[in-house]
């Protein structure tokens, strides 16, 4: 299925792309396996996702835990932990 | 503006923007919009000339646009729900901002000062926790994104309700 | 104006006047004065124009002249002392007033949001409780004295530190 | 001794005065024997003083209780409970 991604502040930087839209393999299904297949893609991605620093993710415009579903045609966003106010 | 995502049946006005704010003609017309409230309570945060890694020059907040506005009205929707508020009146700057400058601004009417105090400093604690918006400190030092403080989220947390 | 009972190491400025405030404006004082604050929180009461008997058309407020500003600085002394507060600004007002008019302002400014939303609201309470003024409020139903809540002593009674 | 007191709001609607100067005889040196002597005043006063309604005191701008003594040149007030803010 097909998702847009977004990224913001700090992960924007570290993976240097603003958003993309991606085909995901069958089986990617929520956000941590979506995390897992970013991954894949080498060092920064794993270590992004996989290292010390939180990663939160919205999908469609709302805050989402890990196990959220993510479906075709879905905005998935992942960012830093917000330091706004 | 998004449609507000709860119920709102008082007075509710909300803006990202990048221009600057005048709070007092932003609490003329909440109060113009409330004619029946006897308090209003305000929060204003400001930019502070200090970083943890020395003098400040000045800030960056990113936002993801689609979603802030959605997720402020949650948040004063949320507000609206537990107290009887007449009206609310946020707003949040985005982009480049100097030392000093407001960043800010969250504005409760209400008949009585608990609830507007109370709904005013819920509507912080949850903006600073949940709202997607992220700052970036520009000084001597060079730049550093700011770090979220687990204050922050236990300051969310308070607000519970049980069960 | 009296000389605070209490030490007020941050900015302190007291009024009780018959003339209206501009919000914007002593707000924007209260910030030239805190230069490294990063939040300011500030309290407005307005004349309802309901009262218990109907509808009002005005209210006068009487008070202790030599007493109120001593009280009110009082007041601001217990919080400076209970809370890391850079600058504090009250105005109560006096004498005639019209339904929607501004009675009072509470301002605190400080480093971070809480202290300021406490130091803001404990204030309210103690000047609801301690402060020597009185409301007459005057409609088609006549006139009469507001009665005191009990509601805020038992606000005034919630800041008590143990022992 | 001789003392200054005040009056506001409804009490001093009530005694219809707003400030006095008296002169107090021995043994009424403190707020609660005050109230007593002024209460031999009369009608009005014995309500004022002793009826439902609360009647709070200041010596010298501080709030006091019941017991407070006062003393030789003293400003008594004598008032409703208070409703600002």
């Amino acid at each position: 299925m097909k998702i847009t991604i977004l990224y913001f502040a700090r992960i924007k930087e570290v993976v240097n792309y603003s958003s993309e839209d991606v085909v995901l393999p069958d089986g990617v299904e929520t956000i941590v396996a979506l995390k897992s297949w970013l991954s894949g893609r080498g060092e920064t991605w794993r270590k992004l996702f996989h290292g010390s620093g939180v990663v939160r993710a919205a999908i469609n415009h709302e805050l989402v835990d890990d196990m959220a579903t993510v479906e075709e045609g879905d905005e998935v966003a992942f960012f830093p932990p917000v330091t706004g106010g | 503006m998004d449609t507000p995502s709860y119920p709102s049946p008082g007075y509710l006005n909300i803006s990202v923007q990048s221009e600057d704010f005048d709070i007092g003609l932003e609490l003329q017309q909440l109060k113009a919009a409330t004619p029946q409230a006897g308090a209003l309570v305000n929060f204003v945060g400001l930019v502070r000339d200090m970083s943890v890694d020395g003098k400040l020059n000045r800030m960056f907040i990113e936002h993801y646009p689609a979603m802030t506005e959605k997720a402020l009205h949650h948040i004063a929707g949320q507000a609206f729900q537990r107290w009887p508020l007449l009206g609310v009146r946020i707003i949040h700057r985005v982009g480049t901002l100097a030392a000093q400058a407001q960043i800010v601004l969250v504005a409760a009417a209400s008949l009585h000062r608990q609830a507007a105090f109370e709904a005013c400093a819920f509507m912080m604690d949850y903006l600073k926790a949940e709202a997607p918006l992220w700052k970036k400190e520009i000084g001597d030092f060079g730049e550093h994104w700011v770090e979220a403080r687990t204050s922050d989220e236990q300051a969310k947390q308070q607000w519970k309700l049980p069960g």
